[in-house]
């Protein structure tokens, strides 16, 4: 079930050129059932900023009821969340969307993880329960510069990882499709989160395969009331990318 | 303790002043995986038209000062999709519902308001003659006082539930659209719509909204609604739903004070997604703050 | 450096683009205390009458959401006393001053325009048709274009040098009113004024503001604003001079890139009062950042 | 000169019921010359709220460069400042206005001085300047009820002081006016800072005395520029609390 909790901040950690890991802690980690789910942030009391802010779920643990997030602080919304310290407390909502197919994946299979910038976080809680599924997996992750990279460690710990950059300053130069023609990997299904433009160019690279991808739109309410959010589909109609995503199996989006 | 609560109006018998507006909250069925909308006083639902609508470009939603931008384009499954489907889903709630009835053209507003007020559980429709953001839609209706007068009427002599307007803020006298749509037989007035606003990129400099512009909401509006409110409720004999920036109990009795017999909830409802029955948990011990026993007495208090 | 950041306007050569806007800054005297006047591209003074005015009752001012109301009323010490006083006083500055004009008829409009424009640092004239504040006086004119345009002729005919005429944003179209101040004659658009609003007592329920209803302005407006300067600047081919919110460098690259031509900072001089010199210091590194050469280079280009 | 500076809190201390000490430190506070002048505070960046708040200078140390604040959290933006912790910053303008001439007081004489809940603050530091220039000082401080009274003992130290409240809880029940018509203190001047009503009843109780009172409005610039705080004056004109007071000797401003 959807909650709203005042949750209390763990650890607030910068982890590379404007990239900060929030650990959070308290009852709405518990709801958290899928890979690619987000969560809808209140960064401070009053109307300063005036909206939520969606921010994916990068790992959970049920556990310690603790969950992770990793966010850019770019614009007012994230940089005010980014000054909160262990003990603070944070509004959350959540756990918003349909998230990752774990599921379509078959033991022994091997999953292409591919994710753009912010668009790489969800994609560790994915290759964790993948892993823990005996699914092989193949991470992917584009950057702009070296300087902005992270999880690189993390990820490499459950599978091959390949980093590019878009300057050549870490792994290897140009977009994460350059990569994927040049080492041509062998792989039963992709997962993607990142920028329109690489979701699009994955689809046209792998006309073949199964594969699923989560969308960025702007939101208003977050959970599917508003009509904020929705994206044309390949059918001539729509879909809200809050409620009915933000993870749509390819195909289904117009890209 | 409840009954400290109940407004009665045309149509609309409230166990509590307090409801979702129209757009913010959908057919309620998101809201009710979060709370009982038994809570509630009613729900505006969003806009019908008689054909589906697949709405504005994204992005349709921008941030702004203490309020926010939406061009949403009256986004909706259609007439045919809602007496179908959500107004039946509904059911399940004692609650009376407020259809909000969007159209371009007068033949398209009788239509869906004849057919969505036959629907057993609308108890009053709110005739949206004031979105901001279709092209030749809603707006143009709510800007001169005879073209609204005369939608009114028409919409009046086809509809089975009393008929509430819902009012631009665009104007140069609110009073004078009031007082037309009360002519033309208008049960009841909402009220305020949406500003028409515009945010820039910083980057580019272009609107950030597809759409250009949109319509400015939350607390940043409050001020202009409630002095709107205040005036409207002095020059005409219908009541009022107040409406634009509420979003704690404070605001609430603000609007009943100006002259607003029940209030709706709009853009509040994305930032604390339990706005509404939070405030109605708090109006009894606001009253006792107060001093009254009653909400009805609440009402037009600015003006006594 | 500061080339960058020079506007030619109808009798304005404005060092930078940045100036107070009226009634935020009085005459100039107070904020001279706290910094060099000559950092400005311009100012706006404060409204002048014919006679000296006591404004409204107390409490003038009130706090909203981002934003205040404001009802001073149009209080001023009268046209002789600034003519020999503070203009006199503001000489010792390198600042072509706009002086905002303001009556209740036309002629005490057109007196009051043709004796300040003589005034030797006087290089602009403010027509204010649009205060909300004062009882027949200033709005009406604002919203009636053919009344807007008759007033802009009669003051255009006695002015010694360019009218720029303020824009009232209460009006159902705003671009109405500019195009008939065009055809009336005006030189330059300045806008917007405040929105009429109001706010109540918490516990009374009663306006906090004397006069019932102010003026809101500050970061609140902006997007009304925004839209108002996007839409006006298409449809005339007068220069604007923009206002309604702006608190950073950032806001004002949006009213330029909507198309005004230099803009004012109101409210926001209450809560930094070195908002103006330090918007000045910033825009350079602004334009860099924005891969421009010339402030010029914005204006407008929301539009291209 | 008026400044405008980040000014870091030295110390937040409650003192009664919703009323704070705030010391801060800074250059600002050598400019400060008289008692019963007052800064304007912006509690928080940003607009929420959107106006800074006015409030008296209570205690002036040049020596430390500090000063003291007394204020009542009673609504939104004295509710932030009252968050403020010893190390945050708080923009403040000052010292604003004209506030109680010392020197009108000459050494050997009695000064009566008057105050009413948060108008008592900037009594203090002008009872201080008072008793080191040799004029004595009597204190008739009057509050709602015994949990808002505050600094009684610190005026204790510099002169006879009684304690009035509206319901009796502590000292005299009643007005100060009751007070000091049943005292009926000897002195030669007095000040007086507090409610219209307490400066009205003061001034009618004592048509011979020489006096000087502090007033409040609704401000917006807080300078002089916007015509937000103006009163009547006797002689049908108006003067600016903000800028022309916010003292005024007794009969200018029209009661
Ligand atoms: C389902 C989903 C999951 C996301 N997960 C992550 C994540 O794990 N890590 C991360 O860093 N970012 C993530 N984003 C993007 C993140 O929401 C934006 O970066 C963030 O909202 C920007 O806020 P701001 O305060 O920095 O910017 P501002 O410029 O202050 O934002 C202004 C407004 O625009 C909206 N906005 C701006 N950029 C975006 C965007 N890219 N997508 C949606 N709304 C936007 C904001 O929410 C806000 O309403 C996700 C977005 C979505 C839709
Ligand atoms: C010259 C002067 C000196 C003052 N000195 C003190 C002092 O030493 N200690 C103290 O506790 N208070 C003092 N006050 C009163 C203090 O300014 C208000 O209590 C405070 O502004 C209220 O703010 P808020 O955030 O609590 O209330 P809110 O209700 O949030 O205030 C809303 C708006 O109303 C204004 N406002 C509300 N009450 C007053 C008031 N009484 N006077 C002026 N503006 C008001 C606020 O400044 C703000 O703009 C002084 C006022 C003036 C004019
Ligand atoms: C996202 C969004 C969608 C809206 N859609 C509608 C609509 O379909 N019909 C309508 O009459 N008003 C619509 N409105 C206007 C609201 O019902 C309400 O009048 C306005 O937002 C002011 O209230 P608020 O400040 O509480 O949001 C919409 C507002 C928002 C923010
Ligand atoms: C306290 C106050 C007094 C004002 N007085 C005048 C005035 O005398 N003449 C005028 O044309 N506008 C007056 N205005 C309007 C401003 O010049 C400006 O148009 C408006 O406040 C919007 O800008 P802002 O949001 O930056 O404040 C006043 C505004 C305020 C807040
Ligand atoms: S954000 Fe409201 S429907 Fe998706
Ligand atoms: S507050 Fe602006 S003149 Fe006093």
């Amino acid at each position: 079930m959807i909650q709203q909790e005042r949750m209390k901040v763990v650890r607030q950690k910068q982890i590379a050129d404007d990239i900060f890991e929030l650990t959070l802690i308290g009852q709405l980690t518990l709801e958290m059932k899928q890979p690619g789910q987000f969560v809808h942030i209140r960064v401070e009391d009053g109307y300063e900023p005036s909206l939520r802010r969606p921010i994916s779920i990068a790992e959970i643990d049920h556990d310690a009821m603790q969950f992770k997030m990793i966010y850019r602080a770019g614009g007012k919304g994230t940089k005010i969340l980014s000054t909160k310290k262990a003990g603070d407390e944070v509004d959350v909502l959540g756990p918003l969307g349909n998230g990752f197919p774990v599921e379509e994946a078959a033991p022994g299979e091997t999953a292409l993880l591919v994710g753009g910038g912010i668009g790489v976080p969800p994609l560790y809680e994915l290759s964790k329960r993948l892993n823990e599924c005996g699914i092989k997996t193949i991470h992917v992750l584009g950057f702009q510069a070296a300087n902005n990279v992270f999880y690189e460690n993390q990820f490499k710990e459950l599978g091959d990882t390949y980093i590019v950059t878009a300057d050549g300053s870490a792994g290897t130069k140009g977009f994460v499709t350059d990569l994927l023609a040049e080492k041509n990997p062998n792989f039963d299904l992709f997962y993607s989160c990142g920028p329109m433009p690489m979701l699009g160019a994955l689809e046209k690279a792998y006309p073949e395969k199964k594969g699923f991808l989560s969308f960025e739109e702007r939101m208003g309410c977050g959970i599917g009331a508003c009509f904020a959010c929705v994206c044309d589909t390949t059918d001539g109609d729509y879909k809200k990318v809050c409620s009915d995503g933000p993870v749509f199996p390819r195909g289904v989006v117009a890209l | 303790m409840s009954n400290r609560l109940k407004v009665e109006l045309p149509g609309l018998s409230l166990k509590n002043p307090i409801m979702p507006a129209s757009g913010c909250f959908g057919f309620g069925q998101e809201y009710a995986n979060l709370y009982d909308l038994n809570k509630l006083g009613s729900i505006m639902i969003k806009a019908a038209t008689l054909e589906k609508r697949r709405g504005n470009p994204t992005p349709r939603v921008a941030e702004t000062s203490a309020g926010m931008l939406n061009a949403i384009g009256l986004q909706n499954p259609g007439l045919e999709h809602i007496l179908q489907h959500e107004l039946p889903w509904l059911e399940q709630f004692d609650l009376p519902i407020i259809a909000n009835v969007a159209g371009t053209e007068t033949a398209d507003y009788v239509e869906v308001a004849k057919e969505i007020s036959k629907a057993p559980n609308v108890h009053a429709l709110e005739l949206n003659i004031s979105c901001p953001n279709v092209k030749c839609g809603g707006i143009q209706f709510g800007t001169d006082p005879q073209t609204a007068k005369e939608l009114t009427a028409a919409v009046k002599a086809v509809s089975s539930v009393p008929v509430y307007v819902k009012l631009s803020p665009n104007v140069t006298s609110i009073v004078d659209i009031a007082k037309a749509v009360e002519e033309g037989g208008a049960d009841g007035i909402t009220m305020i719509n949406t500003l028409v606003g515009m945010r820039l990129h910083e980057k580019t400099g272009k609107p950030v909204i597809a759409n250009g512009t949109g319509g400015l909401s939350g607390p940043a509006i409050k001020p202009v609604a409630i002095r709107m409110v205040y005036e409207v409720s002095q020059a005409v004999n219908i009541p009022i739903i107040g409406m634009g920036g509420i979003s704690n109990v404070d605001d609430v009795i603000d609007f009943l004070s100006a002259g607003a017999s029940a209030v709706a909830v709009g853009t509040a409802n994305f930032v604390d997604h339990f706005v509404c029955p939070t405030i109605i948990e708090q109006l009894p011990a606001k009253l006792d703050e107060l001093g009254y026993d009653n909400i009805t007495q609440v009402i037009g208090r600015s003006h006594r």
